[in-house]
């Protein structure tokens, strides 16, 4: 009986709120952390409230193996994030993990284009460290409203140049991700495009892949009951059928999804 | 250590913690968390005849301890079953119950008489009280008419241990144990989930897909006990307690108001092990109070 | 300010939020607390033709998000009314709506009459589904025939506006709904209670001595909330809904799914001045969504 | 409109676990706190949990009125005051007060008994404040199992002399408070008893001044939904029909109670 996820009370060692509508939290797991593979996520029970019935699905931001460190990088949008938030030093959070599938890293491709926007880059660092390690060139293309939606720049950089674009202009280049220039004829030579943001973004990415017919994989941020295959909830429409977001994902190969018929 | 041992119909069960349909896919999925032999059974999720993609997403909604669901009976039909996901499951040390639908009645029992070939699969619980499904589903449990039917038609194909499982949107849930009792069920199983519905005010649009769903969780424990004390007092074969299980006091209250053995449902989602933890409690429960063997707490409740 | 007035039937309500019976007293116990003359109005506690001493103690159980009671409709009789409380509340400037009871069509008639002699009370709300009493209560309100018979008797001699409560215990509400439209009802209100149980574990007893009682908080609020939209869709009468409101967005929810007002209940234990927040909040609401009254939102759900 | 209950939330200036399974804490009052009598209650609201769904009441023990502090004794009994004892200084509590009815001191009475046990004696400094006020002699007799569960008893002091029976004879004479030596014919010379603890202890106490016939008032802890006379789930049978231990009680005289028929 191999039980391979980890599930266990772990200490929160550091929780911060760097800017408004944002934290990042690192707990201590009480056993050693299994391998993470980038895209992966964790179930969180922020069981505070009667509202907040359900864990919730957080991808995994990195992991420090040797001090048995996992961190997370979480927007804050209702009940259970909130009240995360309020959440201090020493305090026990129970955790899940790792969970879902991740993303494909190839020693084949020589140069790959990842966009993301809000906390859809929580995912980017481990998927950057493992790029890195498979000498795939990464550029990171990180789109917000304005600036101070822009963070973990400086973590990124250690993996890839990073790009940047603002709706407002306030920082990097004006628009949306999709007007950026690298996007223009010319600028243009991935061999992949990873993405994880809010879905029109994703979609708009997915689309410029589609057309460049190069390959392009998504994360997918659907409603989860179990997040570990169960329920059923979480599923999305595949040219397989419907499959599960938690297991057959969170990412997915564009081509499997019914995005563009 | 107590005994914790008990029988539905002709089935002995090592203890009586079992895992309820759609909430534990088919066991198999939790090897990452237990070992799944300690179980009193699992229920597997809901079979039909055909491959099924269920309903459109979004298909769950959280609640006030509890959540809404709407998959709406996606699974790969029963062949796939068969041929597919029982080889990979059947030695567990632990009943197996294949929990089984169908829009008309010829397709329950062509689904039934597929499952009597199965050695590992000792018993049936036939849901006639999907509130998530167009075409029959919780039609069937809501009248005793179509009830009987439906549960009549299996009897006679089904050899082995037969458990139906009732609609709690019912007005009178005793009446419809009773006949299906009267139809041939070896024993029921009870409450399926209530038929519910969550509202997003922001974008002023159902939350689900299929805007109604089934209602699970702790928030429907308070009816799923009154069913269950209500149906155990009006029949004679054994009542499996479902409904918001989320500790060993919640399952020894169910045995109390009159359940030979509980299923945990949407707990698992919250955590994969609660189940072991179920044991462990009902046991050390009944150490500390010197009762002997769990059956004497089935239906021990004094009025 | 957006305009929060709303009509039901002949009856102009100065807002949506108005407070459900049982859960308010006679509106006088609330003066500690807040300015009644804020609401659009208040249902009184249960009537009944004379004196209930109601169920023995203990009446109360709380469950996951929600509370069982058993209060068996204690009152000191419709005369004590008339005459001791009526004079004592008549003149809050809101609408004062009687909850009223009977074990039998006869009763429930000569309380209505006496009804329509009291100038302020410009409704009454027919409980034909209080679960906490053994006779009548909500046997009326969970067949047709019989929530027709009553609803008929009373309109024929209830002049003013007849508001019925419907009762969630059963298969179909919206038939039920229907029925009582057709035997002349002008509102219908809903839900009432959930009929559930609680056990004590250590004891082995039911907490509550009636046994079962009606469970009622968020809890209820998804089966209420489906309710709501399953009765707007059957009948033309305006629905009240109530079920588990919490807040200024549960409320706008019951509204979306059709209720023309709302009913704050246990809400009003855990916060006796949420139904004043409740009026703030769906003003700010509408406010924020440009929404000029809150009769654009009633029924508003898009699918 | 005279709205003369307090409903706010109060700070935690201090909260206390003296013995293992009672606390004791202050809160801070945003507003002048009205007059409190004693008997008089409050309704918490410890909203931690989805068990923890309603208020819980509990008797109020002091008051501050310059500082607008209010302070309580608890037992940890089960969900919501575990959840309290889990609270910190700082945070906020929301609470209603003050509710219910309470004990009538009288100037008439000479010298009165006051007989408690575990959370019962809750609002018997407020008493003793008032019957030192008036006059009156009090003796209290304070029981528990053993001689950890008998608290209070220097604040008791203050008021009138302070006897004290364990069942396991750790601490004052041994036994039951109704077997202690005060009760012995000739002992026994009081105008009255006030009695709050569990209610077998209430009643054999009760049937004693019912004996002496003598006046004798119970502060009742039924369960309740609301605590301000809306719910009626909080009913005791009295001579005048159910009636509201939160308003028409939490203190009766057991002539009134069905008690002894
Ligand atoms: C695999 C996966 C990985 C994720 N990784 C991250 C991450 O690293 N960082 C991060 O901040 N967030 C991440 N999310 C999203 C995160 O799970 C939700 O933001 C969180 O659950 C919201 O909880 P809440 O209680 O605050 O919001 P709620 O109060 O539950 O909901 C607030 C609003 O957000 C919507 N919402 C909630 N959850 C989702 C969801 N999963 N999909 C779409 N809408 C939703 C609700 O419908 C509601 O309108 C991830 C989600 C998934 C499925
Ligand atoms: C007017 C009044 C004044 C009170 N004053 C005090 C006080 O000063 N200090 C103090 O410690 N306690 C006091 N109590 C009792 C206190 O309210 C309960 O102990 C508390 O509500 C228990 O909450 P819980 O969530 O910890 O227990 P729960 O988990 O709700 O219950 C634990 C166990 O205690 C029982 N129980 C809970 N509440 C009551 C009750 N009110 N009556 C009988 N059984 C109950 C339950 O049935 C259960 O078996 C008072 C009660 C009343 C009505
Ligand atoms: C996501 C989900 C899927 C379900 N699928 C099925 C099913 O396929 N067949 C069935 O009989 N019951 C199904 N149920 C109902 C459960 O088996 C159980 O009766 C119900 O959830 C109440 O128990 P609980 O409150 O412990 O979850 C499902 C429940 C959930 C939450
Ligand atoms: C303690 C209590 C007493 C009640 N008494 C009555 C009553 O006398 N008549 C009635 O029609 N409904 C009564 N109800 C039902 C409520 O009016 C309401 O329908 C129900 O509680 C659901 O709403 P909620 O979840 O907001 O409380 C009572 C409810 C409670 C909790
Ligand atoms: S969240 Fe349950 S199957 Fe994916
Ligand atoms: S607790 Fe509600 S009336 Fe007393």
């Amino acid at each position: 009986m191999p039980m391979t996820k980890v599930i266990a009370d772990h200490e929160i060692v550091d929780i911060r709120i760097p800017a408004n509508g944002h934290l990042f939290v690192t707990l201590k797991s009480p056993v050693d952390i299994p391998t993470v593979f980038p895209g992966n996520f964790a179930e969180l029970h922020i069981a505070k409230s009667p509202e907040v019935f359900l864990r919730r699905p957080f991808g995994i931001l990195d992991v420090d193996y040797e001090k048995r460190l996992i961190s997370f990088y979480v927007k804050i949008v209702g009940k259970g994030t909130r009240e995360l938030a309020k959440s201090k030093q020493g305090e026990k959070l129970n955790v899940i993990y790792p969970l879902g599938n991740s993303f494909t890293v190839s020693e084949k491709d020589k140069e790959v284009l990842i966009v993301g926007g809000g906390s859809g880059i929580a995912t980017f660092i481990l998927l950057g460290k493992s790029l890195k390690q498979n000498n795939v060139k990464a550029t990171y293309l990180i789109g917000g409203r304005a600036k101070e939606d822009i963070l973990l720049t400086n973590e990124l950089k250690k993996f890839g140049q990073v790009l940047i674009s603002t709706e407002d202009g306030s920082l990097g280049e004006k628009g949306f991700v999709t007007d950026h220039s690298i996007f223009k004829p010319g600028n243009f030579g991935f061999d992949k495009i990873y993405t994880c943001g809010p879905e029109p973004m994703m979609k708009a990415v997915g689309e410029i892949a589609h057309k460049h017919k190069i390959e392009c994989e998504v994360s997918l941020e659907n409603m989860m009951a179990c997040g570990f295959g169960v329920c059923l909830c979480c599923v999305t429409e595949t040219k397989d059928g419907n499959q599960r977001v938690c297991m057959e994902g969170p990412v997915f190969n564009t081509g499997t999804l019914q995005w563009f018929s | 250590m107590a005994d914790l041992r008990i029988n539905i119909h002709q089935l002995h069960f090592k203890n009586p913690v079992t895992t309820a349909s759609g909430t534990f896919g088919f066991g198999e999925e939790y090897d990452d968390f237990m070992d799944l032999d300690l179980l009193g059974g699992f229920f597997t999720k809901g079979l039909t005849l055909k491959n099924r993609e269920g309903n459109d997403y979004p298909r769950m909604a959280e609640t006030a301890s509890g959540m809404l669901n709407a998959v709406g009976l996606q699974n790969k039909g029963i062949d796939y079953f068969i041929n597919g996901t029982y080889p990979r499951i059947k030695d567990y040390d632990t009943h197996i119950i294949a929990n089984i639908n169908g829009s008309t009645i010829e397709e329950y029992v062509e689904v039934a008489e597929k499952l009597n070939e199965l050695e590992k699969v000792p018993a049936i619980e036939l849901n006639i009280s999907c509130p998530n499904v167009k075409e029959g589903g919780m039609l069937f449990g809501t009248s005793c008419p179509s009830a009987v039917a439906v549960t009549q038609a299996i009897r006679e194909v089904y050899k082995k241990t037969l458990i139906v499982k009732l609609s709690p949107n019912v007005t009178d849930i005793a009446e419809i144990a009773k006949a299906v009792e009267g139809a041939g069920a070896d024993a029921v199983s009870l409450i399926n989930t209530l038929l519910g519905m969550a509202v997003n005010a922001e974008t002023r649009k159902p939350v689900l897909s299929t805007v109604t769903g089934g209602l699970s969780g702790p928030a429907i424990k308070p009816v799923a006990l009154r069913m269950v004390w209500q149906v155990f007092n009006a029949v004679n074969v054994p009542v499996f307690g479902i409904g918001g299980i989320m500790s060993a006091t919640d399952a020894i209250e169910f045995m109390l108001a009159g359940a030979s053995a509980i299923q945990v449902g949407t707990a698992s989602f919250i955590d994969p092990q609660i189940s072991i933890k179920i044991i462990d409690g009902i046991n050390q429960y009944l150490d500390k109070n010197g009762i002997k063997s769990v059956n004497e707490i089935i239906g021990a409740l004094e009025i």
